[in-house]
C-alpha cells in the first residue's frame, strides 16, 4: 500500500478523491512512515525529576546508550504525567552542549586548567584530605574533652544528591572526623 | 504565605487548581504579586519580613472571636500546661523573654519550662553557653517528663500561667490595626484572610498553610513557621486531610539531605551529633538527648544500630559501639561559619558537590575571597561553575583587586553524572522516597557521587591501611565494602539502601524501627527509614500506577516513618478515636478489630493502642504515650503551642524587624531578633537600619527570589538552551512609582547598590510591585531574581552579591528575603569605578570598611 | 457542530481518524512555559535567545519557526471596585469570601490582573497556509490537522503572509517554514502532544475536537455563571472566518489583547472574485494589446 | 526592545506586536512581478506585430519576452529557501494556490517563448513553434496578472483589500513594461504599436494604482509612508516623464525613445516595488490588521471569532473543569 502510494506521483493522486490536493494526495513518503522516537527507543526507564522537590515522575527513553527523550510519567500519583519547564527540559540538561565530561585541574597560581586522569585526581584528592586532616586535627578541648575532628575541611553538598550518596558521604566524612558536612538546606 | 507555589512548584500547583475547581479558596499573602497571586482568589501584599506580625494577628483574631478548636487544643496540644512562675514574656520584658544573657547575647532557657518539671532545659541550657544553635539543643530530645505527663495541667485552660493564656496574652497587641501598620496591608484585607481561615476550619473543614524559603530565609525564619503552627494547632488543622503546614522544598532531594543529613549537627534520622562537654560516653549522650518518653525514648537502639551499621564488628558493647569515633561539635560549624573561618585561613580544603556558593550563597564576594584562602578546592558538577572558576573570572578580577596568579588555591573539577545515569532515591517535599532508575552510563569521566565517595573512601583507606595512628582507626574500621557493577565499578545503590533500612541479627530485613535493639544485634543506617527495604523489596521503587489505587497511592514509593503519608494522622480522629467528621475522616479507631484503621494510610501511632489507654505512673518510651496523644515524637505526645526547649530565640514567635529595615519595630523596643547571628567585619558590612545614621542612603527594600524558568544558581538552567532563552537576562522588578522617583526606564538598565556590592539589571516596571504605606511612609520593593552568573548560555550579574550574612541562630540560614538597597538608572560602572561607587555609598552611609 | 474540512475526512476514506485538537483554557494558565519547552524538546527545535523584551515575563515574543508554542503575558491595571468590567475579585471578594464556594475569578489581584495564555497553530478548518502552498508541503492529515512536510517544503514563503494568525515563519539558515504539527508523529502512537502532556494545570487540553468543544461550552458557562463576564471562546464556531479551528481557546479579554486577530478570515473565501478580477485584467490587457497593435496606421 | 510598559497599556494589541507575519520574500519577487509582466505582455505584442507584418518590432518584442521568460524563473528560484527543490513547484496543481497555478502558467509560457526563440535562431521545429507563438501570447496574459492574485490572496490587508483592482494595476504595468522595452530597442518608425501600448499602459497604471490607493482609505496608509511612498513617487514621476517624452518626441527621436522607454521601465519596476513594500508596512502594524477586522465587527458584518455566550444553559463542571478534564 505504502510502496504503491509512493510510486504514484501526487499530481495523479489528486485525481483520486483529493482534487484540490489538500489532503491525502499531498502526503509525502516521510509523513507516511513517520514514527515517534518513543517507539524506536531501545528502552524506557522510570525516573524522578532532578529539579524541585515535588518529585514528578519521568519516563526516560534511551537509544544507543543515549537519552533521546524525557517526558512525564502518567503513572505518578504526584505529577500525573505533567512536568514544568525545567522538568520538561531534563533531556537538554543531561545532553547539554555545555556539559563537561573531562576532569580538570588548576595548579596553584595557574592561569588555566590542565587535563588530569580521573584516577590521578582521586589519588591527589585522597592525599590532600589525609594531609589537611593531619594538619588541622583537633583531638580534644582545652578542658581535655574529646573533639576527634578536623574543621580544616568543609563539604558543601547540593540537594540533588541521592539519599544513598548523602549517606555514604556523611558516613565516610564522619569516620574521617571531617565535621563540617553541609548542604543546600542551610542556604 | 512565603511561597510562590505556581512558579516554584508548578506541577504541585495542579492540586491547588484542582482544589480550587472544587470550591477551595486560595489566598496568597506575599510581598509580590506573582504567578501564584494571579491564580489566587485573593492576593494580600505585605511587607517582606512582617509575616510573624500577620500570623500573630491571626492568632489574636482566633482568640478574639473564640474561634479556636477547644477539644483539639485541650487534648492534642500543650495549651493546658502550666508554665514556671518565673517565666517572663516579651510583653513584660520589652521584647525579650526571661533569661536573656546580654554577655553571651543568648538566652538561658531554664525559666521556659513546664511548671514543676525538671531537666527539660538541661540540653538547651548548656548548649546556650556553648553558643550553639537550637538544632544542637536537640529540640524536645532533652525533655524529661515522668510518665509523659506534664506535671501541672489545667484542662479548663483558665489558669493565668497556662500556655493557652500565655499565648493569648503574647499576641494580644497584634490587633488588625497593628498588623496594618506593621505589614502595610489594610486591616480589611487582613481580616478577610483571618476570617476565611477560621470559617474554613473545625470538624467539617480544614485549611492548609503553604510556605517555602519565603519564610525560612529570615533572621526569624524558624519563628515564622512556629507562628503558622500555632495558628494551625489552635484551629485543629494538623494531622488532618486538607490541613497541615506544607513546606515546599526547592530541590529534588533537599528533604532527603536533611533526613539522611549532609549537615554538621545531626546524624541520620535527626539524631544529634555529640558534644564534647556533655557527651563523654554513649550513656550520657542517650541520657541527655533521649527523653524517657515518646518515640525518642528509644534513642539508644537507634544510635547503636547506626553505629553498628557504620563500624560493624568493630563496634562492641565494650567500646561503646565506637561512639567516641564520632567527631564532636561545640559551636556553629555550619556553612557560613565555615566560610568566615576559611576567610581567616582556618579551613584548608573544600568540596563543592553540586553546589555553587559564589552564586547561590549570600555575599558572593566574601565567598570568593574565602575560597582564595583555600589550599585546595574540589568541585563536582555538570560543568565548571562560577565557584569552580572563581580564580579565573569574578568582579574582583574585573576591578583588578585580584589576579589569577595571586590565587594559590588548587582546584579540581570532577564531572558529575546526571540523575538519568545512576540509581538512587530522592525524598520529595512530603517525605516520600522515590527510586529513580539508571537509564545509561555517564559520559567520559563523569561519575555518580556514590561512585566518587566510595572510590575516594577506598583510596584513603588504602593509604591508611597500615597506619598505627589511633585517629585513623575510625576510617580503617568503617564498613566500606559495597558490591560494584558495570564498566566503572559503580557501587550498588540498592545495597546502600539496604544498610539504611537495616537488618535483624539473622541478616533478614527489618520491618520498622520498633524492632531496633539496644544491644548491637540490629543494624540500621537511619532509624526513620527503617523498613524501606522490608521483605527484601525496595519499597521506594514501587511504582503502581495511581490509576490503580486510591488517592493516598500507598503503593507508590515509600514515606518515612513506617510509610506514613500523613504524619501525626492520629489527630484526624477525636480523642475517642472517632473521625472528627464524616467529611474529614482519615484514620480512626476500629473498636471491633481493636486497631487503628482508615482510608489506607499507615496510622502514625501504635496500631493497637486504644484511645482510652492511659500510661501507668512508671511507663516509659511509647508506653508513656496516652491513647489520645498523637504527637508521639514529643515526650508528652502533645503538639507544642509553646516551645519550652529547643529554640534559641524564644518559646513563642515575636515580631522583630529584619537585620536591614527602613522601619522601626512598631511592637517592641527591641528592633531585631536579639539572637540573630551577625558578623561585623569589613567583608560583611551592613547597611544602617532605620534609626541609625545613614539609613536613608539605602532607602528601599531588596528581596531576592527565583523564577519558574531557572533553577537556583543557574548551573542546571542557564546551561540548558531551552531554559536559558526563556529568561535570558538578569532583571529587577520595580513599581511605576519607584521608576518615576528614580528615573528608571522600562526595558533599560538599573544599578542596584548595597554596602556589599553594585550590580546591574534590566528594568521591568510593573504594577505587580506595589509601594506600601508603612508607618506613614512609602515602602518601595526592588525585586531581584538571583539566577545569573558568569558561566552559561546566558550570563549576568548575580543578585546575591548584594546580600549580607545575617542568620537565624536556630538554623544558621541567612536573610535572603530582606535587605535594604538603593537603585539608580543606567549600567553599573566597570572596573575600579564599580568599587568607587560602592565605597562612595558606604561613606555617605557611614559604613566602616 | 460540523467538523469536516475540505480534505478531511473526505480524502482519507476509511483511513481517516477522529479530528484531534487543543482546547487551551487560559483561565488556568500559570504561565510556566512548560508547553514551550516540552514542544522544543520533542520537536528538537533550535534555541533562539532573543534577549530581554520587557513584555512582562515573555521573552519568546511570538510564534514562529523556532517557537511553536508561545505563552503570552498581559499585565492589566483594573480599576478597584469598578463595576461591570472592573476587578471582579475585588468586588466578589468583599461579597463572598465567607461563602463556601471559592471565587471563580482567576488571574486577578489587587486592582491588577495578570493574563497568561499559551498560543499555538490553530490548525484551521479553512487553512489559508495549506491552500496557498504550491508544493503540497502543507497538507491535512488523517487527524484533520495541518502539517508542513519538511521533505517537500521548498521555502517559497507563500504561507507566511497567508496565515491570518502569523503562525508560520521561515527558519533562517534552513530556508523551510516550520510550525506546530500537533505532534503528528506522537499521534500515530496515540500519544498526547508534548505540550498538552506537560501542561501542569491542564490549561492545554488535547482530545477529539467534538468532545473538546462540548467541554469548552460548559467551562464557559461555568465561568460566566461565576461572574467572569469577560470569558469568551475563540475559534470554537464553524461560522467564523476560518470555519473554526482544531486549536481553540478560552480567553479572558478581547483576542487582540493576546495578539490574536478578532476576525481572522481565510483569504481563499475571496479567491473566486480574485480569480475573476485576474481574468478580467488579463482580458483587458489582451484588449489593450490588440488596440495598440491595430490602432492607427502602421 | 522596549515598550511603554504596563503603565501605559498598549491600545488593544499585544505589546504592540504584529498580528500577522511580514512576507519573507526578498528583492527577487518585485523584480519578478516586473519581468513576468514584461515576458507576458511582450509575447502578446510580438505575436500581434508579427501578424500585422511588423517583423522589426516583433523580433525585438520576442527578444524582450525571452529575456523576461528567462529572468523570471531564475529570480523565483533564487528567492526560494531551498532553491534545489524548485521542481516541487510542479509537484501538484492547486487551484487554491495562485502560486501553483502561476508556476504552471510560467512554465508553459516560458517553454513556448523558448520554442519560439529556438526556431527564430535555428529555424528548427517550425511546426511546434507555429503553435507556440499564439500559446505564448495567450498565456502571457494571465502570466501578467496572476501575480496580483498571488499577493491579493494573503492576510496582508493592503494587498487583500485591493484584490479587485490589483490585477488591473499589474496588467497595466505589464503593458507599460512591454511597450517601454520595445520602444527602447526598436527604431521609432517601426515602434508605433509599442508606443501606443506604453502610453496606454502608463495611463492605466497611474489611474488604477491611484484609484486603488484611494479606495483603501486608512488601510492605504502604508502607500503614503516609508519606502512604499518613496517608490510610489518615483514611479509616478518616471512614468509621467517617460510618457511625456514618448508622446512628444518618441516617434521622431531614437534617443528620446530610448530615454522614454527607460523612464517608463523604471517607473513600472518602481510601481511593483511600491506595492511590494506597502505589504510589509501593512503586515507589521497591528492597527491595520486588527483595525479592519474590528470595523467589520462594529459594522455588524460578522460576529468575529470570539463568543461570550455559552451554547449550554447550565454548566456541568464535570465536563468543563480543567481539574476533571483529561
Amino acid at each position: 500500500m505504502i510502496s504503491r502510494r509512493r510510486v504514484v506521483p501526487p499530481l495523479l493522486r489528486q485525481l483520486g478523491g483529493d482534487r484540490l490536493g489538500l489532503g491525502q494526495a499531498a502526503k509525502s513518503a516521510v509523513s507516511e512512515e513517520l514514527a515517534p522516537r518513543t517507539r524506536t527507543a531501545d528502552k524506557v526507564v522510570q525516573s524522578i525529576c532532578p529539579y524541585c522537590a515535588v518529585g514528578c515522575g519521568q519516563k526516560v527513553y534511551v537509544k544507543d546508550e543515549k537519552v533521546v527523550q524525557i517526558e512525564g510519567d502518567p503513572d505518578s500519583p504526584i505529577s500525573r504525567g505533567r512536568l514544568c519547564p525545567k522538568g520538561a527540559a531534563s533531556e537538554a540538561l543531561v545532553n547539554s552542549p555545555m556539559r563537561e565530561t573531562k576532569v580538570k585541574y588548576r595548579p596553584p597560581g595557574a592561569a588555566d586548567w590542565e587535563e588530569l586522569s580521573l584516577e590521578r585526581a582521586t589519588d591527589m584528592i585522597a592525599e590532600r584530605i589525609i594531609r589537611t586532616r593531619r594538619e588541622t586535627w583537633e583531638e580534644e578541648t582545652d578542658e581535655g574533652q574529646p573533639l576527634k575532628r578536623t574543621l580544616g575541611i568543609h563539604f558543601l553538598g547540593g540537594a540533588t544528591l541521592d539519599g544513598e550518596e548523602n549517606y555514604l558521604i556523611k558516613k565516610f566524612f564522619s569516620a574521617a572526623g571531617a565535621l563540617s558536612i553541609e548542604n543546600q538546606a542551610r542556604i | 504565605m512565603g511561597s510562590n507555589m505556581a512558579e516554584q512548584h508548578p506541577v504541585g500547583f495542579q492540586w491547588v487548581i484542582e482544589a480550587k475547581e472544587r470550591g477551595a479558596k486560595v489566598i496568597h499573602v506575599d510581598p509580590r504579586f506573582t504567578r501564584t497571586s494571579a491564580m489566587a482568589d485573593r492576593h494580600v501584599q505585605i511587607r517582606a519580613g512582617s509575616d510573624i506580625a500577620f500570623l500573630g494577628g491571626v492568632v489574636n483574631y482566633i482568640f478574639e472571636r473564640d474561634a479556636w478548636f477547644r477539644e483539639y487544643v485541650q487534648h492534642y496540644t500543650n495549651g493546658p500546661v502550666i508554665l514556671k512562675p518565673d517565666f517572663q514574656d516579651t510583653e513584660d520584658a520589652s521584647g525579650f523573654f526571661s533569661g536573656w544573657n546580654s554577655e553571651h547575647s543568648a538566652y538561658q532557657i531554664d525559666t521556659w519550662g513546664y511548671n514543676k518539671s525538671t531537666g527539660e532545659a538541661t540540653a538547651g541550657k548548656s548548649e546556650q553557653q556553648a553558643d550553639v544553635s537550637g538544632e544542637q539543643a536537640h529540640g524536645a530530645h532533652g525533655m524529661k517528663l515522668s510518665a509523659g505527663q506534664p506535671p501541672d495541667i489545667d484542662d479548663s485552660m483558665q489558669d493565668e500561667r497556662c500556655i493557652l493564656q500565655m499565648v493569648r496574652r503574647h499576641f494580644s497587641r497584634y490587633t488588625p490595626e497593628m498588623v496594618a501598620e506593621t505589614c502595610g496591608c489594610s486591616a480589611e484585607e487582613f481580616l478577610e484572610v483571618a476570617r476565611a481561615l477560621c470559617e474554613n476550619s473545625g470538624r467539617e473543614r480544614t485549611s492548609a498553610i503553604v510556605y517555602s524559603v519565603g519564610w525560612t530565609q529570615h533572621t526569624t525564619g524558624v519563628q515564622n513557621i512556629r507562628a503558622a503552627s500555632i495558628v494551625q494547632m489552635l484551629l485543629g488543622n494538623v494531622g488532618r486531610p486538607g490541613g497541615g503546614i506544607l513546606a515546599l522544598r526547592g530541590h529534588a532531594n533537599i528533604q532527603g539531605s536533611t533526613d539522611i543529613p549532609t549537615l554538621y549537627n545531626i546524624l541520620p534520622g535527626y539524631i544529634p551529633m555529640p558534644h564534647p562537654q556533655s557527651h563523654p560516653t554513649l550513656d550520657t549522650f542517650v541520657e541527655l538527648n533521649g527523653p524517657d518518653t515518646g518515640a525518642w525514648g528509644n534513642l539508644r537502639p537507634y544510635i547503636v544500630s547506626l553505629l553498628k551499621a557504620w563500624w560493624g564488628d568493630a563496634a562492641t558493647e565494650d567500646n561503646d559501639f565506637c561512639f567516641d569515633y564520632l567527631p564532636r561539635i561545640n559551636g556553629d560549624h555550619s556553612h557560613y561559619a565555615m566560610m568566615l573561618k576559611m576567610l581567616d585561613g582556618g579551613v584548608k580544603g573544600m568540596l563543592c558537590v553540586g553546589q555553587n556558593p559564589t552564586v547561590g550563597s549570600a555575599n558572593s564576594k566574601l565567598i570568593r575571597l574565602a575560597l582564595a584562602k583555600l589550599d585546595w578546592l574540589v568541585v563536582r558538577d555538570f560543568q565548571p561553575t562560577e565557584s569552580a572558576l572563581f580564580w579565573q573570572d569574578s568582579p574582583e578580577h574585573e576591578s583588578g583587586e585580584v589576579r589569577a596568579s595571586d590565587i594559590q588555591t588548587e582546584v579540581f573539577f570532577l564531572p558529575a553524572a546526571a540523575h538519568t545515569e545512576k540509581d538512587g532515591t530522592y525524598t520529595n517535599t512530603q517525605r516520600l522516597l522515590q527510586w529513580h532508575h539508571k537509564a545509561c552510563e555517564p559520559p567520559g569521566d563523569a561519575r555518580s557521587d556514590l561512585h566518587w565517595i566510595y572510590h575516594l573512601g577506598k583510596a584513603i583507606r588504602a593509604k591508611l591501611a597500615d597506619s598505627e595512628d589511633p585517629r585513623d582507626r575510625p576510617i580503617r574500621e568503617v564498613t566500606w565494602d559495597y558490591p560494584v557493577h558495570g564498566p566503572h565499578d559503580e557501587p550498588d545503590a540498592e545495597h546502600v539502601l539496604q544498610e539504611i533500612s537495616g537488618r535483624r541479627p539473622d541478616g533478614s530485613f527489618l520491618e520498622s524501627y520498633d524492632e531496633l535493639l539496644p544491644d548491637g544485634s540490629t543494624t540500621c543506617g537511619s532509624w526513620i527509614h527503617c523498613g524501606i527495604y522490608k521483605d527484601g523489596v525496595n519499597q521506594a521503587a514501587r511504582k503502581k500506577p495511581h490509576s490503580e489505587q486510591n488517592w493516598i497511592a500507598h503503593e507508590w514509593g515509600w514515606a518515612w516513618p513506617k510509610d506514613t503519608r500523613m504524619i501525626y494522622n492520629r489527630s484526624s480522629a477525636d480523642p475517642e478515636g472517632r473521625p472528627w467528621s464524616e467529611r474529614k475522616r482519615y484514620v480512626w479507631w476500629d473498636g471491633d478489630a481493636g486497631r487503628w484503621t482508615g482510608l489506607g494510610d499507615s496510622p502514625d501511632f501504635p496500631p493497637e493502642k486504644e484511645p482510652g489507654y492511659r500510661p501507668s505512673r512508671r511507663a516509659k518510651k511509647m508506653e508513656a504515650i496516652a491513647g489520645d496523644k498523637p504527637y508521639i515524637l514529643h515526650p508528652d505526645g502533645r503538639a507544642w503551642l509553646y516551645v519550652p526547649t529547643g529554640l534559641v530565640d524564644g518559646p513563642l514567635p515575636t515580631h522583630y524587624e529584619p537585620q536591614e529595615s527602613p522601619f522601626s519595630n512598631p511592637l517592641y523596643a527591641q528592633q531585631q531578633n536579639p539572637t540573630r547571628q551577625v558578623f561585623h567585619r569589613p567583608e560583611n558590612p551592613y547597611n544602617p537600619t532605620d534609626g541609625e545614621q545613614g539609613a536613608g542612603v539605602y532607602p528601599f527594600v531588596l528581596s531576592t527570589y527565583r523564577l519558574t524558568e531557572h533553577h537556583t544558581s543557574g548551573a542546571m538552567s542557564r546551561t540548558v538552551p531551552y531554559l536559558a532563552e526563556l529568561q535570558p537576562e538578569f532583571f529587577c522588578e520595580v513599581s511605576p512609582q519607584l521608576a518615576a522617583e528614580r528615573g528608571l526606564e522600562h526595558g533599560g538598565w538599573a544599578t542596584i547598590v548595597t554596602a556589599r556590592q553594585a550590580v546591574e539589571a534590566r528594568v521591568l516596571v510593573t504594577d505587580r510591585i506595589k509601594p506600601l504605606h508603612v508607618q506613614g511612609r512609602a515602602m518601595h520593593l526592588v525585586g531581584a531574581p538571583y539566577h545569573w552568573g558568569g558561566v552559561g548560555i546566558v550570563t549576568g550579574d548575580s543578585a546575591n552579591e548584594l546580600l549580607p550574612l545575617a542568620l537565624d541562630n536556630n538554623v544558621h540560614i541567612s536573610e535572603y528575603k530582606v535587605a535594604t538597597c538603593d537603585i539608580r538608572p543606567g549600567r553599573r560602572p566597570r572596573g575600579q569605578a564599580r568599587l568607587a561607587l560602592v565605597e562612595d555609598y558606604r561613606r555617605r552611609a557611614g559604613v566602616k570598611s | 457542530m460540523k467538523l469536516e474540512t475540505i480534505a478531511w475526512p473526505g480524502s482519507y476514506g476509511d483511513q481517516a481518524k477522529p479530528r484531534m485538537g487543543f482546547f487551551t483554557d487560559t483561565s488556568v494558565c500559570i504561565g510556566c512555559k512548560a508547553c514551550e519547552v516540552a514542544c522544543k524538546e520533542w520537536n528538537q527545535i533550535p534555541m533562539s535567545v532573543q534577549g530581554f523584551t520587557g513584555h512582562s515575563y515573555d521573552n519568546t515574543i511570538d510564534l514562529g519557526a523556532n517557537s511553536w508554542r508561545h505563552v503570552a503575558f498581559i499585565e492589566q491595571r483594573k480599576p478597584v471596585d469598578a463595576d461591570g468590567d472592573g476587578s471582579l475579585s475585588q468586588v466578589a471578594a468583599r461579597a463572598s469570601l465567607a461563602e463556601d464556594q471559592g471565587l471563580a475569578t482567576y488571574q486577578e489581584g489587587d486592582g491588577i490582573r495578570w493574563l497568561m495564555a499559551s498560543d499555538v497553530c490553530k490548525h484551521c478548518t479553512e487553512a489559508a497556509c495549506l491552500e496557498v502552498c504550491p508544493t503540497g508541503a502543507l497538507f491535512r492529515t488523517e487527524y484533520g490537522t495541518v502539517v508542513v512536510q519538511e521533505d517537500v517544503c521548498n521555502g517559497c514563503g507563500y504561507c507566511v503572509p497567508a496565515c491570518p494568525f502569523g503562525v508560520l515563519d521561515q527558519r533562517q539558515d534552513d530556508g523551510r517554514v516550520w510550525k506546530c504539527t500537533l505532534c503528528y508523529d506522537r499521534l500515530k502512537d496515540e500519544k498526547e502532544p508534548a505540550c498538552a502532556q506537560a501542561c501542569p494545570t491542564n490549561s492545554i487540553q488535547y482530545g477529539e475536537l467534538g468532545e473538546l468543544r462540548e467541554g469548552a461550552e460548559h467551562r464557559l458557562a461555568q465561568l460566566q455563571h461565576a461572574g467572569q463576564r469577560e470569558a469568551r471562546l475563540y475559534l470554537a464556531d464553524d461560522d467564523d472566518g476560518v470555519g473554526g479551528a482544531s486549536a481553540f481557546f478560552l480567553l479572558l479579554d478581547e483576542p487582540e489583547v493576546y495578539g490574536l486577530p478578532p476576525d481572522p478570515v481565510d483569504s481563499r473565501r475571496e479567491l473566486g472574485s480574485i480569480w475573476a478580477a485576474t481574468a478580467a485584467a488579463a482580458l483587458a490587457l489582451g484588449a489593450g494589446l490588440v488596440a495598440a497593435a491595430l490602432g492607427g496606421r502602421r | 526592545m522596549t515598550d511603554p510598559g504596563p503603565a501605559a497599556e498598549p491600545a488593544r494589541s499585544y505589546h504592540g506586536q504584529p498580528v500577522i507575519k511580514e512576507p519573507v520574500w526578498t528583492w527577487e519577487i518585485p523584480c519578478y512581478f516586473f519581468t513576468g509582466g514584461l515576458a507576458g505582455a511582450s509575447a502578446g505584442l510580438a505575436y500581434l506585430s508579427e501578424r500585422r507584418g511588423n517583423e522589426v518590432l516583433a523580433r525585438r518584442a520576442w527578444a524582450a519576452a525571452l529575456v523576461g521568460a528567462t529572468a523570471s524563473p531564475i529570480l523565483l528560484i533564487s528567492d526560494l529557501g531551498r532553491p534545489a527543490r524548485f521542481l516541487n513547484m510542479l509537484r501538484m496543481f492547486k487551484v487554491t494556490s495562485p502560486m501553483s497555478v502561476g508556476s504552471w502558467i510560467l512554465a508553459a509560457q516560458g517553454a513556448s517563448t523558448g520554442l519560439v526563440a529556438l526556431h527564430a535562431w535555428s529555424g528548427r521545429l517550425a511546426r511546434p513553434a507555429a503553435l507556440a507563438r499564439p500559446a505564448a501570447a495567450l498565456l502571457g496574459l494571465p502570466l501578467s496578472t496572476y501575480t496580483a492574485a498571488l499577493v491579493a490572496n494573503t492576510a496582508v490587508p493592503v494587498w487583500h483589500e485591493s484584490r479587485g483592482l490589483l490585477p488591473f494595476v499589474f496588467g497595466a504595468g505589464a503593458a507599460l513594461s512591454a511597450g517601454a522595452a520595445a520602444v527602447a530597442v526598436t527604431p521609432p518608425r517601426h515602434a508605433a504599436p509599442a508606443r501606443r501600448l506604453a502610453l496606454l499602459g502608463a495611463a492605466c497604471e497611474l489611474g488604477a494604482k491611484e484609484l486603488m490607493e484611494r479606495r483603501l482609505g486608512e488601510l492605504g496608509e502604508p502607500y503614503r509612508q516609508g519606502p512604499a511612498s518613496t517608490l510610489g513617487h518615483v514611479a509616478r514621476a518616471c512614468i509621467a516623464a517617460g510618457a511625456a517624452v514618448l508622446a512628444t518626441r518618441g516617434a521622431s527621436s531614437r534617443a528620446a525613445a530610448v530615454a522614454g522607454g527607460v523612464l517608463l521601465g523604471t517607473g513600472a519596476l518602481s510601481a511593483r516595488w511600491s506595492v511590494f513594500k506597502a505589504g510589509f508596512g501593512s503586515a507589521s502594524d497591528p492597527r491595520y490588521v486588527v483595525g479592519a477586522q474590528r470595523e467589520r465587527i462594529a459594522a455588524g458584518q460578522t460576529p468575529g471569532a470570539a463568543r461570550t455566550a455559552p451554547r449550554v444553559a447550565s454548566p456541568r463542571s464535570e465536563l468543563g473543569s480543567p481539574a476533571t478534564a483529561s
